[in-house]
């Protein structure tokens, strides 16, 4: 095909963006530039803080009412933007430019039908009739796979599920055709399989529409499933952009380069790859460093550096702002030496000798219903079956991995073991104790043996009181130590977190987020326990936190020889973290078994499915094109027999249409020792299935 | 806005009275916050100095009735040819105070509307912590138990509990409590609810820590923001329900003068006398808006600091 | 080929209310001739075209040079733009065809793409035409370009089809037309890869009633 | 939905009873003697122990609820043995208790240790004959009758044994002898719509109550009709402009009006308008109940009172949930889609602003009643605040309890419609 479209539909071009705050202001964006053409995806990666959202809105200039372009051009279609003026770009917004941001949920007028939501988009900017609206939204609706779209505009968007919602919010953004897509995030609050689905969706769209697509993430997969080509921000400021392919393959600058080691490939695990945080933090705007602003963390960085700001330049194929980007070959980089080396193997000791057995572990949770019956109390008992029939058990010193996606019954799992909830049947026994009921039944010293790191770092830490006095609390409670000795322990503690003795008094407020996560962990381990449930510690930081905090919770259980279940929805981490994994839907345990086993055929159909999903933060990886229908059934009425068996993709193999799954409840079917599966096919046609990832190239 | 958390790094930790400053310090960022201060402290400096002079004794009536402003009675006089002046700093006292109590010449030290709403608030909070954590039938009764309190008119409530109770100042503050605490408690409640389903909370439960623990040890000093800035408003209602009980004859007894009964008093003769009515209802009035005022101020930079 | 597979979407478009000399200026930028006028919405109001642009000065005679520069920075794209009544317009369903006969009778250099009762969604110019031209043609692939000619009779383009079946060449490109110099014949043009150019004369030279008329490597 | 409406009216009905318990244990077990009220403080212990038994305050409190809430009179038909009806005097204009004795309206009397039965007419007036045969013979060999006086009670009177019992009457208290034993003061009870007679008038509170209500509906009415829209108006000007001028402004002023005491904003506009312009009468005096039909200036003040406390404190309200719904992700959503400014604010933020308030607004309809008690209590309007006030300082418990109760119900009634207000607006709870 000719290229003759190449003309540009977006140029940015040295932007800045302050805000003003009391005092003064802050420059939030420094120096972005950038250029999207015509049926372009273009992707600005970098971690939070760097100013990629603050460029989308500049973009759109709806800065708010204290922020503003300082200075730079930002040109659609030819046309200065940042001198319009308000009514221009309103008639702009929604027409031309459209945007879609992560949280579907919020970007919906609560109070408002989608349909009409949908259509005024179209009412006001073509002045059509209401009814002609209506067809269009509905074929729009159709054209983005939403299931039933005339009904659909009927409803509220509390009715819908996240990923039709999000659906919604694209059709609307699509509806007039326009000439750029700016998107915020717009997968990061979806499971992982609908975030696969809306960004094939996205694909298809850019290709049929011909919109340039600005894309914003922090996720390296995602970029490099979605954009043609990249830019990185640090700091408020573009520091590489390339194509997706070069970027990925040869990264000149040192951020980038960064970025890519912290982030475990696929299929990686912590016994032969290790990751290398960044080390320091993204400075704040308001404190950035005056010269190169990567400097202070990064490795190469020499006085020049210190002083000099860089410049972007273009270096080959691709634009770099670093004084050294020749020079840098980052095949040839080395840890320093305060980065962490991770246990090469763990102590084979004990390793025999399970500490946490659970046999046929059920929790349910029970429903209130809306009928007049049920108020009174007439009606019949429901349940929420959150986790049904779940055996495992775990050794001593090893790691647990639960995958599955929100509301697959992980959380509840773990709840069930520490005993924020009853289990409702079965048999848990931890270290020869039962701890079927909650934690009210159960002994001090089991209590103590049992203890939990949390997802969420700004609600870990108890904001009233200081670092010190959150991880004393475990230890005075236990007594794990005499009473003079506690500071001494805390302080011994926080430096095993690498925090030093001066976080002691420090509130939570003054800790980044990666830090509060560390003190979660010093706390969890105050008690000295035996088994740490870690419930998605690292999911919501940044990259190179996440690394950071990877790796001391594989230095931790090396020293204390400790033993972890670690749930977490992004499969490359458990795969990186975990001995054994076991995989969730709906409140079943699919898949269980050694991690390797896992994440290679013989999969069962939804491990599959799941792993066809993930974003892989590698363009020239192939990757088997598996997406499922439908929506997580509810788990008030799961579908009988196989739970899987409304969305599975391989159901077919079976005799009669697989029949048997929708009355039968499959077999456990054992490929190898420690290996189980928990499906109708016969182990060997799941032995027949091809990898779902294969690698071209070096990877 | 992602770019906007910005790190505060403190070189080393400040000592307590620094930081107890620093917090107090946030409400000059705000100019309302600052101006309501300022109205709060002149009535608070007021009051004080009216423990140890006031111009004449407020319950002498030795002056021509119903003069106006002059050197002599800078504010005028009352029909009773007393000192306006002098009763209105007087009255300041048992609002802000000192409470008198019914036995013999027993005096508690913080005023009638300190201690009402210093009552509302513990029950409140007692309530709204129970019902917010507990949940379930606790919540339930607790939230049944307040909707029917508020349900009540509050001047019918306070009119009912001093047809039942009689006057006196313990029984202003009775029926302050009485009708502040459902507030409080759902303010609590509501934040309980929020604070409960933090992870800190999680960590404590895994450690087993006692209920009460709990509560009031890892919930209660998280809603003491909103708390404060809530009884701040409230004060400020107490006093507005003090001069207004005081204005229907039934608040504080005498012989201390009260606000409230000041413009009752004073309205009889309004025709001779407009501005006797007109100062009381500015003292009120002021001190009201400005805790108001105040309350604005601090919650705008609790949000702020907070975000 | 439909106008839609070869318009460029999203055109740049302009607002009735913007100074000629902006959009002369954005013309230039974008090295582009034509500019549809659109108001709300992206609805045709005009169009713009460089011709339109230039000076009439028949206008500006009585004018002093003050005067002129006053003119020209007050006048608007709507002061000069072609109304949209008389702008030839073609929807995306169209054949290409269709959009070169229009441009061709009508002597003009693009239409306006419109959907939808007039919105404008994208614009086709006689360089996409061209293009469409080439890519029939094959002529952005390397490989060995002939053309044949044939009589005008049914059976003799299945024949040539026959014969690069037998090879199993890969036709990246083919184009007919009656042939300019000869009555009763037409030749036929292709585009083949992977292929020696001699082989190609070879084989078709042995069809009979058909010759090679010209064969050439092409890059 | 259906859960959210059944819920509503369950804890509605559980809060009623809740607040009747509470408002009875407070005033009529709680407070003290009303005796010393009604006989005066000169009276003796004596007295008002007589006095006391006649209204019927010597029985358990318990009991004294339940006939409070849901009468005695099947409780006394079944001492007395005959069904008991009720007949409108001619006199009073007032519903009498009679019992129906085989089709003839009846009460008795016991004059000089002869029973005598007094036999209501057609024409409401009665005649009066001697009965006997009547007494009955209790296990202690007393012979008793339970009976109905001419005062509206059930009685039990014990033969031989006439006690001496203190009668008030107009001229003051009157010893009687031939009295009876026990009293049940006869009542329908509230929930069938009769709270009790008034100790104060000496009249059933029902009656009085009524154009009092009637007339305080009027002015808080009227007040509420500006202030609505009037509130909403400015708030979601406000909202919009929020920490603009105009926003200040509008905060501003609105804070000072609801900072001010209804009887401090009540006085300052009497002060501006009856005494400085003159426009309007200073104070409303009120010649009869009905004054205000004829004179609508009359009101004019109080209404205006009662806007400026409420329209303040409704603007804040409604401003602070304007800006955080201006604030939100959805609104962004809409602006950037191009939608005018104006319908942006009316079709996305305006409904999902006025949410909150509106259940706020319904709450605060306990405020507008305090402030209504205040304000007619200033201008001496013949309203329901003001007949509470009066009732609360006399201790006419009967009449405070009534009063209180059609406050509180006026308060949970309107909490009910800001709660499906609420359902209405919000389709997240409406289709759940």
């Amino acid at each position: 095909m000719v290229d003759n479209k190449a003309s540009p539909v977006l140029q940015v071009k040295d932007l800045a963006v302050a805000y003003k705050i009391r005092g003064g202001e802050i420059e939030a964006v420094q120096d972005a530039s950038f250029v999207i053409k015509r049926g372009e995806a273009y992707g600005i990666v970098g971690e939070s803080g760097c100013g990629k959202s603050t460029v989308a809105w500049a973009v759109l200039n709806f800065l708010g009412a204290n922020g503003y372009v300082k200075r730079g051009q930002i040109k659609f279609l030819g046309q200065e933007l940042t001198q319009k003026s308000k009514s221009e770009l309103r008639l702009l917004r929604g027409d031309q430019i459209a945007m879609v941001y992560q949280d579907p949920m919020q970007a919906l007028n609560p109070s408002m039908r989608l349909g009409d939501q949908m259509k005024e988009v179209l009412t006001i900017h073509r002045g059509i009739s209401d009814a002609e609206a209506e067809k269009r939204c509905a074929k729009m609706l159709e054209r983005v796979y939403m299931p039933d779209p005339v009904n659909v505009m009927k409803r509220y968007p509390h009715q819908i599920s996240g990923g039709q919602q999000q659906r919604v919010v694209i059709g609307m953004a699509l509806l007039n055709n326009p000439a750029l897509l700016i998107m915020d995030e717009p997968t990061t609050a979806l499971d992982v399989t609908v975030e696969a689905a809306v960004l094939d969706l996205i694909a298809e769209l850019r290709h049929e529409y011909d919109t340039a697509i600005m894309y914003i993430t922090h996720n390296l997969g995602v970029v490099a499933r979605v954009a043609t080509r990249v830019g990185v921000m640090y700091a408020g400021e573009m520091v590489e952009q390339g194509t997706v392919e070069e970027i990925f393959k040869n990264p000149r600058h040192p951020y980038t380069q960064g970025l890519m080691r912290c982030v475990p490939k696929l299929g990686a695990n912590k016994s032969e790859s290790i990751l290398y945080p960044i080390p320091g933090r993204v400075p704040p705007p308001g404190n950035r460093p005056a010269g190169c602003m990567f400097a202070p963390r990064c490795d190469y960085a020499d006085n020049r550096c210190q002083e000099e700001h860089p410049a972007l330049r273009a270096l080959d194929n691709v634009n770099v702002r670093c004084h050294l980007a020749e020079e840098i070959d980052w095949r040839q980089w080395t840890p320093t030496e305060d980065v962490i080396a991770p246990p090469a193997v763990i102590a084979q000791a004990a390793a025999d000798q399970p500490i946490l057995e659970a046999k046929s572990l059920k929790t349910y949770y029970p429903v209130k219903g809306s009928s007049l019956k049920d108020v009174l109390g007439l009606g019949e008992k429901r349940f929420v079956k959150a986790v049904e029939d779940a055996t495992f058990q775990i050794k001593r010193g090893k790691t647990l991995g639960v995958v599955g996606e929100s509301g697959c019954g992980k959380s509840t799992l773990v709840k069930t073991i520490i005993g924020l909830e009853d289990s409702t049947g079965g048999d848990v026994k931890f270290l020869g104790f039962d701890i079927t009921g909650n934690l009210s039944t159960r002994d001090e010293q089991v209590i103590k043996e049992l203890q939990m790191v949390f997802q969420n770092p700004d609600s870990t830490m108890n904001p009233t009181y200081t670092v010190g006095q959150q991880i004393a609390r475990p230890i005075r409670r236990f007594k794990t130590v005499p009473n003079d000795q506690v500071r001494a322990e805390v302080v011994n503690l926080l430096e095993t977190m690498r925090l030093g003795a001066n976080y002691f008094d420090r509130l939570p407020r003054q800790l980044s987020g990666g830090e509060k996560q560390r003190v979660g962990i010093a706390r969890a381990l105050a008690s000295r326990p035996d088994l740490i449930l870690c419930d998605e510690p690292v999911s919501a930081l940044d990259v190179s936190v996440q690394a950071a905090v990877l790796n001391l919770l594989l230095e931790i259980q090396q020293k204390y020889d400790t033993t972890l279940v670690f749930i977490a929805h992004d499969l490359s981490v458990v795969r990186f973290f975990s001995d054994e994994i076991a995989v969730m839907y709906l409140g079943q345990i699919m898949e269980i078994g050694p991690a390797e086993a896992i994440y290679a055929p013989p999969y069962h159909p939804y491990t599959e499915a799941l792993l066809s999903a993930v974003p892989v933060p590698d363009p020239t990886a192939k990757q088997k094109h598996i997406r499922l229908q439908g929506n997580v059934p509810s788990a008030i009425n799961p579908p009988a027999g196989c739970r899987f068996h409304t969305r599975c993709p391989r159901r077919n193999l079976l005799p009669n249409g697989g029949k048997i799954c929708q009355t039968e409840i499959p077999p456990w079917r054992e490929p190898d020792d420690e290996h189980k599966i928990f499906c109708h096919l016969p182990t060997d046609t799941l032995t027949t299935f091809e990898p779902v990832i294969s690698k071209e190239g070096n990877g | 806005m992602e770019a906007m958390q910005s790190g505060l790094k403190l070189a080393a930790p400040p000592s307590r009275l620094r930081r107890m400053w620093k917090n107090i310090s946030i409400i000059f960022d705000s100019r309302v916050g600052t101006i309501g201060m300022i109205m709060v402290l002149f009535w608070i400096v007021t009051a004080l100095v009216s423990l140890f002079w006031t111009p004449y004794p407020p319950n002498a009536t030795d002056f021509i009735q119903n003069t106006p402003p002059n050197i002599q009675n800078l504010l005028g006089t009352d029909q009773l040819g007393r000192d306006i002046l002098s009763r209105l700093m007087q009255g300041t006292q048992v609002i802000l105070l000192k409470t008198r109590l019914p036995w013999g010449k027993a005096i508690l030290p913080g005023g009638v509307a300190i201690w009402g709403v210093l009552g509302s608030v513990t029950l409140g909070a007692v309530l709204g912590l129970n019902a917010g954590y507990r949940g379930g039938w606790t919540d339930q009764i607790i939230m049944q138990f307040l909707d029917a309190l508020i349900a009540f008119p509050v001047i019918v409530l306070y009119l009912v509990v001093i047809a039942a109770l009689g006057q006196g100042d313990l029984v202003v503050i009775v029926a302050i409590t009485i009708t502040g605490a459902p507030g409080v408690a759902r303010l609590v409640r509501s934040l309980t609810l929020d604070i409960k389903t933090r992870d800190y909370i999680r960590a404590a439960e895994t450690r087993a820590e006692t209920i009460w623990y709990i509560m009031f040890k890892e919930i209660l000093p998280n809603a003491r923001g909103p708390l404060l800035v809530d009884s701040m408003l409230r004060v400020g209602y107490a006093i507005f329900a003090i001069g207004t009980l005081g204005f229907l004859g039934i608040g504080l007894p005498p012989p201390d003068p009260d606000w409230g009964n000041m413009v009752n008093e004073a309205r009889r003769s309004i025709f001779a006398n407009p501005l006797a009515v007109v100062w009381p209802s500015l003292a009120i009035a002021s001190l009201v808006i400005g805790l108001n005022l105040f309350a604005d101020g601090l919650r705008e930079e609790l949000s702020r600091y907070q975000k | 080929m439909l106008v839609k597979d070869c318009m460029t979407r999203h055109p740049i478009i302009v607002p009735a209310t913007m100074p000629v000399v902006k959009a002369q200026q954005i013309m230039a930028d974008n090295k582009i001739r034509h500019l549809p006028v659109a108001g709300d919405g992206k609805r045709l109001l005009g169009l713009v075209t460089r011709q339109r642009l230039s000076l009439k000065t028949d206008t500006l005679g009585s004018l002093n040079l003050w005067d002129i520069t006053r003119h020209l920075s007050n006048m608007t794209v709507k002061n000069v733009m072609l109304p949209s009544t008389k702008v030839q317009t073609i929807t995306p369903e169209r054949t290409i065809e269709r959009a070169a006969r229009i441009m061709a009778d009508h002597k003009i250099g693009c239409l306006p793409v419109m959907e939808n009762g007039g919105v404008v969604t994208g614009i086709i110019t006689e360089i996409d035409l061209l293009n469409a031209f080439q890519e029939m043609l094959g002529l952005p692939v390397e490989g060995v370009r002939v053309t044949v000619r044939m009589p005008n009779r049914p059976g003799e383009f299945s024949k040539l089809m026959t014969a690069l079946g037998d090879q199993n060449w890969g036709v990246m490109g083919i184009g007919t037309y009656p042939s300019p110099k000869a009555d009763g014949f037409y030749d036929a043009v292709l585009k083949i890869r992977l292929v020696a150019a001699a082989r190609v004369e070879d084989i078709l030279n042995q069809i009979p009633d058909q010759e090679v008329i010209d064969i050439r490597n092409v890059a | 939905m259906a859960r959210f409406i059944a819920r509503s009216i369950l804890s509605t009905i559980t809060t009623m009873l809740l607040v009747s318990m509470a408002l009875f244990l407070l005033l009529e077990v709680g407070s003290g003697d009303i005796t010393v009220k009604i006989l005066g403080v000169f009276s003796t212990p004596e007295q008002r122990a007589s006095y006391r038994a006649q209204l019927g305050l010597n029985a358990p409190a318990w009991q004294r609820y339940v006939d409070w809430l849901i009468g005695n009179d099947w409780r006394a038909a079944k001492r007395v043995g005959y069904p008991l009806v009720t007949a409108t005097n001619p006199q009073t204009d007032e519903k009498d208790w009679w019992a129906d004795v085989d089709g003839q309206l009846t009460r008795w009397k016991l004059e000089d240790g002869h029973l005598q039965a007094l036999e209501r007419q057609a024409d409401g007036s009665t005649t009066s004959h001697l009965v006997s045969g009547k007494w009955q013979t209790n296990a202690a060999g007393q012979e008793f009758f339970w009976g109905l006086d001419n005062k509206n009670n059930a009685v039990k009177w014990v033969r031989g044994e006439g006690s001496e019992v203190w009668v008030l009457t107009k001229a003051g208290l009157r010893k009687a002898g031939d009295g009876p034993q026990e009293y049940i003061p006869l009542r329908k009870g509230l929930l069938r719509g009769d709270p009790g007679k008034s100790l104060q008038y000496g009249r059933p509170v029902a009656v009085t109550l009524f154009p009092r209500v009637r007339n305080t509906a009027i002015l808080a009415g009227v007040a509420f009709l500006f202030i609505m829209p009037l509130a909403l108006f400015f708030g979601i000007i406000a909202g919009i402009n929020d920490g603009k001028p105009l926003d200040r402004f509008i905060s501003i002023t609105s804070l000072g009006a609801t900072a001010t005491p209804e009887f401090v904003s009540g006085i300052f506009l009497i002060l501006i308008f009856g005494i400085w312009l003159k426009a309007l009468p200073a104070v409303s005096i009120f010649l009869s109940d009905d004054a205000i039909f004829k004179d609508p200036k009359l009101i004019a003040l109080p209404i205006l009172t009662l806007t400026a406390v409420e329209l303040g404190y409704i603007i804040r309200m409604t401003r602070a949930s304007m800006v955080e719904v201006m604030d939100s992700a959805y609104i962004r959503t809409a602006i950037l889609k191009g939608m005018p400014y104006w319908r942006v604010v009316l079709r996305h933020a305006v409904r999902n602003a006025l949410m909150a308030p509106i259940t706020v607004i319904m709450l605060h309809v306990n405020w507008l009643i305090g402030g209504v008690v205040v304000v007619e209590v200033i201008f001496g309007f013949p309203g329901l605040g003001k007949y509470i006030y009066d009732a609360a300082i006399f201790g006419d418990f009967n009449a405070v309890e009534a009063a209180a109760m059609l406050t509180v119900t006026i308060a949970i009634a309107t909490r009910l419609v800001g709660d499906l207000a609420y359902t209405f607006l919000n389709p997240r709870i409406r289709y759940s």
